[in-house]
Parts: C-alpha cells; sequence; structure tokens
C-alpha cells in the first residue's frame, strides 16, 4: 500500500487525494480478479472433492486434463442463458437483491491483509467492519426470497434470516478473545500478534485452550453462516428445491453462486487470518514462502474442511439449528470469552 | 443436563467417525467407467437392440403376435408356399427389449443384438425398415459404426463392472 | 381355524345376510348381502375366535359376460381393426358388479374371502372404512376405476384418474373416448406403421448424423 | 443436540397448545399457506404430489392426490396373454421388479395348479432377494438424500450397479428383467462362475459395506436427531391402515409373509424378521423403518448364501416356452413379500387365453395412506421424512 502510494505520489506526481483513489481503484480490480479466480477455482474443487469422496471421478472431460475448465464452462454456460424474471415478481426487488447478497461479501474482502502492509482497506476498525458488512448479505436473501413470488423461496428466506441472524452471534463472540490478546481490531495487527512460528498462533491449546475452542466455534458458525454443509437449511435440495434462489436464472444466478463462494473463501481467510496467523510461516526456516501464498493455502485447506463436512454429514432441521445456535454455541463462545481473558490475566498475555 | 453433553459428545464423535470414512474414499480408486472412451462389456445375455436376420426370417408372424406392445409390422402377400414378404419393421420407439419375440422363433432369425446406445435426430429413423435397401444400416448396430469410424472397443472392464462374456 | 368353520360362525351371526358359501372352488369364499356387509365385516374383525384385523384386499369387479360356471367370453380390450380404425363396441353390459374382500389374521394367521354381487345399474355398496381404514382408499380406487359407488364413504372421489373423468375405465363395456381436452387418446392405429416413410425424403432416416441428407 | 424438554415434539405441540386456533397477534388475520409438494418435486420420490396447508413450518393437512403414473396396467391384463403380462408386473415396483414377476408369477401357478421345479424354486428365491437388496438400497439412499447426506446415495448405487450386473448376466436385463414365466425361469444360472460371485458380492455386503453405511449414516446424531421420535406410527394405525412390509415391521407387528404365509422354498431356510425396537425413540418411528430395511439386508444376504448353496440339479423349467399359456377357470387371490411390503394378485381367469380380471394389491399404496394421519402436526422437514421412510414408488401406487 505505501508503496503504491510513494510510487503514485513520487514518479507520477499525483497530489494525496489522487494517489489515494488510484491505490484504491488498483486494489479493487485485484480484489475483484482474486474473487473472480476463487470463484472458479473453488467451484472446480467443489467439484473434484465431492467426487473422489463418492468414490467417483468429478469432472473429467472439459479441459482434457481433469476438467479444469469445468468452472470457466460452467461461468459461460450461466452468462449465456436466459434471464426470466417470474411474472408476479416484484421486479425491483428481484432485481436488486443478488447484487446485494454479491456485495456483503465483495465489501469485506477489502478489510482482509493478503500480506504485511498489502490491503486494499487498512483501518483500525478492520475485523468489526467485516463482520457488520457481511450481514449485509441476509438483506439480500429476504429480499430474494420475498420477491421471486414462490412460497418455496419465501420458506427459504425466512429460513436463511433466521439462520445467518442468529449465528452471527457466535461468530464475533468466538473472535472477541483474540481481540483480547491482540489488544487492537486492525486485522494487521493481529496477525502480527501472531509472530513466531506455529507456537505463536492464536489456534495454539496450549498458551490458550480457550481459544482452540473459540477457533472450533469459529469454524461452526462460519458453516451456517454460508448456508453451507449440515446447515443448509435455505437451499435444501430435498425440501426447498433451491431455496430463495430457485427463480433465479442466467447472470442472477451467477450472482448468488459468485457470492457463496466468495463468502467461503471469506470466512475461511478470517479464520486463517485471525486463528492460524495470517501471512506467517508454520516454522521459523520457511522465511523464503510469499506471505500471500502462506495465507492462501491456509484459506484453502480450511475451504477443504468445510466441504469435508459439507460432503459427510446430513442436514440439521430448522428448528435443531435454532438450539444449537442459542443454545449451545452462545454459552461455550462466551465461556471462551471469560475463560480467555481470565487465562490471559493469570499469565500476563494481556498487552 | 447430562443430556446435554452426551448429546455434544455424540455428536462430535459420529461426526468424526463418519468424516473418517469419506476421507478414506479419497484415496480409493474410483470405481466410475469414463463411458464415451471406456465401455463396459456386456454379459453374453444382453438384450440390447432387436434385429431381424432378413435371410433365414419366413414371415410366419409369431414374434408379433408375441410382442407385448405390438411394435412389428410384417405386410406379406401370397399363400403358404408362395408366401413373399413385402415389409418387415421394428419400431425402436415402443419397443420393450423384453425379448419375447427372439423366444419361440423357429428359424431363429430374430435375436437381440448387444448395441444399447442408439441416439438419432429423427423419430422416424427408429422404425427400422428391415426389407429396404434404401435405409441407412442401423446407426447403433456394431457393424455400421465401425464402418463409420468411431467404434470403441469395449476395453478390459473394471473389477466387478460385468463378466467376460464375449460380445457378439 | 377351517374355513368352513369360520363361515358357520359369519352364518350364524348374520342370519339370512349369509348367502351361501362356495367350498370347492380353488379359494373358497362366502358370499354376502351387500347390506349386511358391514355387519360382516365387524364381525369378523371383532370377534376374538377370527380376529381379522388385516383387509388384504379389497377389489371391483365386473362379472358382465362371465357365466355361472365361471367361463365365458372376456371382451378383450376393444382393439383395433387391422386398417387401424378402433373397434367401437356396441355391446351394452347386463352382468353385475361385485366386491371381493380378502382378510388375513395376524394373530390366528388364518385367511377369508368375502364376495358380493351387486346390480349394475344400482352398483351402490355400504362402506368398511369404518372397520379397516385402509378400505377407504381401495373403494375410492373401485369407485374411480369401476363405478361402484359406496354409500357412507367419507370422501368418495377418483382415485387415480382426473376428477373430470366421464366413465369407468375397468367395465367391460368401455369405450375409450377419443381425446381428453383436446388430448388425441386414440393415438397412431397399432398395426400400422405410424411414420408412413416417403421414399427419398429430405428427413429419410439417415441415422445418426443430423438429417442434412 | 436438541435434548428432551426442547425437542419440538410436533405432536405434543400440535395438540397441546391450539397452536392455530387462537391469534399470534391479536388483531392481525393470519391464514394457513395452501402448498403443493409435488408432482415435480425432489423429496416425493417420483410424480406424488401432496397438497400442503401449513401454518408457517408446521403441517397442519395433508392430501396425496395420485394418478400421475397411471398406466391401466389392469385394463391391459384383460387384452394381453398371461406370458406377455410378466413383462407388465416389471413395471410396478422398478426397484424390485424380480418380487413382482415372483408375486404375479405364484399367482398363475397357484390358478394353474402348476408345479414348479426345486431347481427354478431357489433360483427364483435368490434373484428375488437379490432385487431386494438392490431396493433397499435405494431405500437407505434417498432417505438419507431426503436428510441431506448426499455420500451414501453414491456408495449406495455403488453396490447396487454390482447386483445390475449380477441380475444382467443370469436375466439379460439391467433393470426391468421379465426373467420369471409361469412354471419355472427363463433362463438357467449362467455357467461363468455367477454363483460365486454372487456369493463374494453377499460376503463383501455383509461385512464391509453395511457396517460402512452404519457408521456413515445410521448412528451419525445428526442423523439421529433428524429420524427419532419423527413420524411415529404405532402398531393399531399401521394395522388399520394396511401398512405391510418394513413400515409394519418398523412399528413393531412382528409379520412377514415369506415366513409366516409361507411360498415358494423360504421354509427350507433359517432367517430372522427384523422389527424395530425403538432403540433410537419412539417404536415406529422413522428410525426404526431405516434400520428394518438395513438389518433386511443382511438377512436377506443369508437367504441368497443358503438358497444357492443348496441350489439342487434338475431342470428350471416345468413347461415347455410354449407361446400361449392356457389357464383353468377360477379366482385365487395370492401375495409375496416383496421389497415394500405384501404384493398380492387377486387373478380371476374365464379359461380364455387372457385374464378375466387382475387387481394388483400393491403394498405402497396402503403404506402411503398413513401420510394423511401421522403426516399432520409435523414440520415439513419432518413430513419429508416420513414420505421418505415410508420407500413409496409411485409405479406400484398408480399401475
Amino acid at each position: 500500500m505505501k508503496l503504491m502510494y510513494d510510487f503514485f505520489t513520487g514518479q507520477l506526481g499525483l497530489d494525496a487525494a489522487g494517489a489515494n483513489i488510484a491505490v484504491a481503484s488498483v486494489m479493487a480490480v485485484i480484489m475483484f480478479t482474486v474473487m473472480a479466480l476463487c470463484a472458479i477455482i473453488l467451484t472446480w474443487m467443489e467439484r473434484k472433492v465431492a467426487g473422489f469422496m463418492q468414490s467417483r471421478y468429478g469432472p473429467m472431460y472439459t479441459g482434457r486434463f481433469h476438467g479444469w475448465a469445468q468452472a470457466v464452462a460452467d461461468m459461460l454456460k450461466i452468462l449465456g442463458k436466459e434471464d426470466i424474471i417470474p411474472t408476479e415478481a416484484d421486479k425491483g426487488l428481484f432485481k436488486f437483491a443478488p447484487i446485494l447478497v454479491l456485495l456483503g461479501s465483495l465489501l469485506a474482502w477489502a478489510a482482509i491483509p493478503w500480506a504485511p502492509d498489502f490491503v486494499a482497506a487498512d483501518f483500525d476498525l478492520g475485523l468489526f467492519y467485516i463482520f457488520a458488512v457481511s450481514s449485509l448479505v441476509v438483506i439480500g436473501i429476504l429480499m430474494a426470497g420475498w420477491a421471486s413470488n414462490n412460497k418455496w423461496s419465501l420458506y427459504g428466506a425466512a429460513r436463511g434470516a433466521a439462520q445467518m441472524i442468529s449465528y452471527e452471534i457466535p461468530l464475533a463472540l468466538a473472535v472477541v478473545p483474540v481481540v483480547m490478546r491482540a489488544g487492537s481490531l486492525n486485522p494487521q495487527d493481529i496477525v502480527i500478534a501472531q509472530q513466531g512460528g506455529i507456537w505463536h498462533w492464536n489456534i495454539n491449546p496450549i498458551t490458550n485452550p480457550f481459544l482452540f475452542i473459540a477457533f472450533f466455534m469459529y469454524f461452526i458458525a462460519s458453516i451456517a453462516e454460508t448456508n453451507r454443509g449440515p446447515f443448509d437449511m435455505p437451499e435444501t435440495e430435498s425440501e426447498l428445491v433451491a431455496g430463495y434462489h430457485t427463480e433465479y436464472t442466467g447472470m442472477r444466478f451467477a450472482f448468488f453462486f459468485l457470492a457463496e463462494y466468495a463468502n467461503l473463501f471469506l470466512v475461511s481467510m478470517i479464520a486463517a487470518l485471525v486463528f492460524l496467523g495470517g501471512w506467517w510461516a508454520p516454522f521459523p526456516g520457511m522465511g523464503w514462502i510469499p506471505p500471500a501464498l502462506n495465507f492462501i493455502i491456509k484459506g484453502v485447506l480450511l475451504v477443504f474442511l468445510n466441504m469435508w463436512v459439507r460432503w459427510t454429514l446430513p442436514r440439521v432441521r430448522v428448528d435443531q439449528l435454532m438450539h444449537l445456535c442459542w443454545k449451545v454455541m452462545i454459552p461455550v463462545s462466551l465461556l471462551c470469552v471469560v475463560g480467555a481473558g481470565v487465562w490471559m490475566m493469570a499469565w500476563g498475555q494481556l498487552k | 443436563m447430562g443430556q446435554y453433553f452426551a448429546d455434544i459428545v455424540a455428536a462430535v464423535g459420529s461426526a468424526m467417525q463418519g468424516m473418517a470414512i469419506t476421507f478414506k474414499h479419497i484415496y480409493k480408486k474410483p470405481v466410475t467407467l469414463q463411458y464415451p472412451d471406456e465401455r463396459q462389456v456386456m454379459p453374453e445375455r444382453f438384450r440390447g437392440f432387436v434385429h431381424n436376420d432378413m435371410t433365414k426370417c419366413d414371415a410366419c408372424n409369431i414374434c408379433a403376435k408375441l410382442c407385448p406392445v405390438d411394435c412389428i409390422y410384417i405386410e406379406a402377400e401370397g399363400k403358404a408356399k408362395e408366401r413373399v414378404m413385402t415389409r418387415y419393421a421394428i419400431d425402436y420407439n415402443k419397443c420393450i427389449w423384453c425379448s419375447l419375440c427372439t423366444e419361440n422363433c423357429h428359424t431363429g432369425s430374430i435375436t437381440m443384438s448387444h448395441d444399447y446406445d442408439h441416439s438419432v435426430y429423427d423419430r422416424r429413423s427408429l422404425v427400422y425398415e428391415f426389407m429396404d435397401p434404401r435405409v441407412a444400416k442401423i446407426p447403433c448396430h456394431r457393424a455400421t459404426r465401425i464402418e463409420q469410424g468411431w467404434w470403441v472397443e469395449p476395453k478390459e472392464d473394471k473389477p466387478g463392472a460385468g463378466d467376460k462374456g464375449d460380445d457378439a | 381355524m377351517e374355513q368352513n368353520a369360520i363361515y358357520e360362525l359369519l352364518a350364524g351371526a348374520l342370519g339370512d345376510g349369509a348367502l351361501g358359501y362356495n367350498e370347492h372352488a380353488l379359494e373358497p369364499w362366502a358370499d354376502v348381502a351387500p347390506a349386511k356387509v358391514v355387519e360382516a365385516c365387524r364381525f369378523l374383525r371383532d370377534d376374538p375366535r377370527l380376529g381379522f384385523n388385516q383387509l388384504m384386499c379389497l377389489s371391483a369387479l365386473d362379472w358382465d359376460g362371465l357365466d355361472e360356471a365361471g367361463k365365458g367370453k372376456s371382451t378383450a380390450i376393444l382393439g383395433y381393426t387391422d386398417d387401424g380404425q378402433p373397434e367401437t363396441s356396441d355391446r351394452v353390459g347386463t352382468g353385475d358388479l361385485g366386491v371381493a374382500y380378502h382378510l388375513y389374521s395376524h394373530a390366528l394367521r388364518h385367511k377369508f374371502t368375502l364376495r358380493l354381487r351387486v346390480a349394475r345399474d344400482v352398483a351402490a355398496v355400504p362402506t368398511v372404512s369404518g372397520v379397516w381404514t385402509t378400505a377407504a382408499w381401495h373403494e375410492r380406487e373401485a369407485w374411480d376405476l369401476m363405478g361402484i359407488t359406496f354409500t357412507g364413504h367419507a370422501d368418495l372421489r377418483r382415485m387415480l384418474l382426473d376428477d373430470a373423468w366421464v366413465g369407468h375405465p375397468l367395465r367391460k363395456d368401455y369405450v375409450m373416448p377419443d381425446n381428453w381436452n383436446g388430448v388425441p387418446l386414440q393415438g397412431q392405429a397399432y398395426s400400422a406403421n405410424p411414420f408412413p416413410v416417403e421414399t427419398g425424403g429430405p428427413d429419410q432416416p439417415a441415422g445418426d448424423k443430423p438429417a442434412e441428407g | 443436540m436438541a435434548n428432551e424438554s426442547t425437542r419440538v415434539n410436533a405432536a405434543g405441540l400440535f395438540s397441546g397448545r391450539g397452536w392455530h386456533d387462537q391469534d399470534h397477534v391479536p388483531g392481525i388475520k393470519s391464514e394457513l399457506l395452501e402448498l403443493n409438494m409435488g408432482p415435480q418435486h425432489p423429496a416425493t420420490h417420483g410424480v406424488l404430489r401432496l397438497l400442503l396447508q401449513t401454518d408457517g413450518e408446521i403441517v397442519y393437512k395433508v392430501t396425496p392426490v395420485l394418478g400421475y403414473l397411471h398406466r391401466c396396467a389392469e385394463k391391459i391384463a384383460e387384452g394381453v396373454n398371461y406370458k406377455q403380462w410378466v413383462v407388465y408386473t416389471d413395471r410396478f415396483d422398478y426397484l424390485a421388479p424380480m418380487c413382482c414377476n415372483h408375486a404375479y408369477v405364484t399367482a398363475v401357478e397357484k390358478l394353474m395348479g402348476q408345479e414348479v421345479p426345486e431347481r427354478a424354486e431357489h433360483i427364483r428365491v435368490a434373484v428375488s432377494e437379490l432385487s431386494r437388496i438392490a431396493s433397499h438400497l435405494i431405500a437407505l439412499a434417498t432417505f438419507g438424500l431426503d436428510m441431506g447426506a448426499w455420500t451414501p446415495l453414491l456408495y449406495c448405487f455403488r453396490e447396487r450397479e454390482e447386483i445390475l450386473n449380477l441380475l444382467e448376466r443370469i436375466s439379460g436385463g439391467r433393470m426391468l428383467y421379465n426373467y420369471m414365466i409361469p412354471g419355472g425361469v427363463r433362463y438357467d444360472v449362467p455357467n461363468d462362475n455367477w454363483v460365486a460371485d454372487v456369493l463374494d458380492f453377499v460376503d463383501l455386503m455383509e461385512h464391509n459395506k453395511l457396517p460402512e453405511y452404519n457408521t456413515l449414516l445410521t448412528y451419525n446424531k445428526i442423523f439421529i436427531e433428524r429420524t427419532a421420535d419423527v413420524g411415529i406410527i404405532d402398531a393399531a394405525t399401521a394395522v388399520d391402515y394396511g401398512c405391510t412390509g418394513p413400515v409394519l415391521r418398523g412399528s413393531g407387528v412382528d409379520f412377514d409373509c415369506r415366513r409366516d404365509d409361507p411360498y415358494s422354498v423360504y421354509h427350507k431356510f433359517d432367517w430372522q424378521v427384523q422389527v424395530g425396537r425403538g432403540e433410537m425413540g419412539a417404536v415406529g418411528d422413522c428410525w426404526d423403518r431405516y434400520i428394518v430395511r438395513a438389518r433386511e439386508i443382511e438377512q436377506s444376504c443369508r437367504i441368497i448364501r443358503q438358497a444357492l448353496q443348496q441350489l439342487p440339479e434338475g431342470s428350471y423349467q416345468a413347461l415347455a416356452l410354449k407361446a400361449i399359456v392356457k389357464v383353468p377357470a377360477g379366482a385365487a387371490y395370492t401375495r409375496v413379500e416383496s421389497a415394500k411390503g405384501e404384493l398380492g394378485h387377486y387373478i380371476i381367469s374365464d379359461g380364455g387365453q387372457t385374464a378375466f380380471r387382475n387387481k394388483v394389491r400393491s403394498p405402497s399404496f396402503c403404506n402411503l395412506q398413513v401420510v394423511e394421519k401421522v403426516g399432520v402436526g409435523q414440520m415439513v422437514s419432518d413430513l419429508v421424512a416420513l414420505v421418505g421412510s415410508l420407500d413409496i414408488v409411485l409405479g406400484e401406487i398408480d399401475r
């Protein structure tokens, strides 16, 4: 960031405001291409992981080697599809819903630090901003469910909204102990606080067992946040056909599709950032790996864990979902917050 | 209160065991065949498309009578001795591959071939006229496909994907 | 328990309701007067010595064209003449309709068959869905396909066919309508070739390639 | 994770607090939502349409609408001769067609008083049990899929592929076989060690495939939470609604046609009838019906092993394959334990080539009727579980 800023003010002689805008636009372009790439790669990865777990190959035909071009083909196909809006649908809401859902996850990408001082928007409330923005998705889902004038979509939207709102609480609570340890909400400070090898990462159960439990609370809440895995009530195939995005076709469905995988990668990156030491390499000797690559590898590993859970476990019913959140996850998260605080006080780890 | 924790432990335990199984399958060899490139070897009794050998058929009409869906159309002129068949057609749209027609054919001319993949662009070409020389050969039949050059020889099958019957 | 012993008990309970018992048939059955069928079924189910708690099968029958000795020509489906036109039937059904009840007892492991005949024009039989609830759907299907109305049935609607369908297909004198809401039902004649292939036309069957000739 | 107090006991919820009559919010009129689940719906296992009236998640009224797959098989039976109609029996329960063949053929033989050679009976039993395993595999797979577990579906289909290959080698057809005829079977056992392959498959199935499904799905806590105490059919309701097969046995009634109303050579083999005992919740809930099917696969494996090990020599067809089968006049109802329950044929013959009347008593038709009573008061997801656990096939419901 600083490098680009100096480059713009230095060589190109822009004034402060112009340089800021230039830097922001460059970063925006980078962020969007990374997100589009991630959607395409994760789609292909999901189909391959699901395939091999179910003793079949997954896509093999397009692009010859293990069907790598399958996701690109899907995207082109979706773009080519006819854009149908149901007649009785509420046109305005119907069109705006997918944009809002995609917006929700794209905004959050801005505050993710990929490498030391390489982040689109570096401000002190980074983590808080991420959770605030990602709750926009709930409004998008409600809009989509209501606007498509389909009773099953309404069911999906109602379930989706209830699930995502209630799972934001354990999601945020799980991160509070980390913020206490790092002493700041700025993602960069959090990662810097985890400097040194794997021993200094927040997930380390020996330095603070409550943080270890908090990681799993975060991971389960993040699965629910992206409506995937055992918590895909809003878009169950067996009941609601496809939940809130049943009536969407063509480019609009691509937005939902993109948003789902962007959200998936987003929550995995936050988990990597907050618990697994961001861009730090696990062992001191591995300093030569570029920091961003470290970060992405951890993100992808967590995405694999997410997919692994999805393709194994059956679906939880809506009321059991709520019971799990309010009666199990929140109490345990609160316990983690209190426990981590006391633990840190006792061992003097507080900043 | 005990049930509360028992539930959690049971949930985590059974989830782990389930995940262990799915993970084990990742490094096992998948069992699926890549269809157009790999084909399953059909067993010897496999009932594919019905094929009638015109040289042996003597228009006795038994197969047409026996067919439960009446999809064999036979037209012939003349009495017993100089009975000449003018038309023999099998309507593959209706045929349900039950092989009842092949049972009581005393000349053994009607048989079930080993071909199963037969897609055409026009339903009409599924009504195959055996007596009509102009009509192209049945695209599904192995000989025709070898001629047209895109027959894929069924390789040795995967373990358990059908036995070693020869491909008639 | 022996079949005829069961029938003795039934005759005792029903009095004149039990019309007769055909012992030496392949599957002996008891004839019951339609009015008394509910009473008979309730007795067969509740009597501790019989305990027929499962109604295996309730089938509607059309005895048209079958004489007493069980011989007779069943009118095959009204098929198609040689030139492919559907055969219309001028026959008007005269025989009477009937219902057969096959009962089974889980506890005592024995079966019993109950049959009743009812005139064709007044085809009404009291419902036994009060005795076994499974009879409700069987009777709706009997009404739908055979046209026997079951008096006292909760909601006697058509079970398999569309509610607006006319006629009861399983009757022997049933003639299939030509079309239904514009959809041709008769379809092409079975025997003739449905797609007369012109000689040398552009869409001459060209095998697998698109028919560009 | 829902423990006793918070578990939504839907029946209690529904009847307990009179959910519907009181206004949720005074002054705001709330009415029931009228929904169509089907005929094109992933959870209805075929073209079944359920007219639902729901209040939020709770189902208030269920009315099944049938007939989308009605192919007038009983009317055709009056126009097609006895041998040709065997082809139509395959299309009733297309997941276990061998059992349907067996039912029809037993009925015709009873009418004809036809003796079937011992070898043919053994082959019939082995092949019917293979078909039953294939059908139960699909039942476990689709029930798991309704609960959201994708992977067991693929494993069950992998095993089913093995069975289809075996049945294809003996009968020629993969899914619809047309294999049995009145008086025996159409082909003998193929001589390229088919029996050995079947026995290998049966061992594979019993010793490492079934345990795998059990750990993956049956004893998975989420699956148990979704199916225990859901869709409880007590024994009286099951018998009153004429349910048979795994649905009846799941409710604790110990009845199986193969043992209590023996036909063919089932009396020669020893195996146990599996009954639901309410291990995970009340007796007769979805989990019980599921576990009865899972354990019935083991029993079928045992039967196949005994049937093929004691396979006698001799002819496999009593009558030569004549084109037309003549059946003397008479009427008879015979029933067979098919994969879904008791499949019965009431055939009245008038001495001619075609049947005078052929009524098919299909198990799924009677099992489905329970949905009208037990489905009320359940949540929508539980209704899907209930319909999935009944394992209905629309081919034999609509005939």
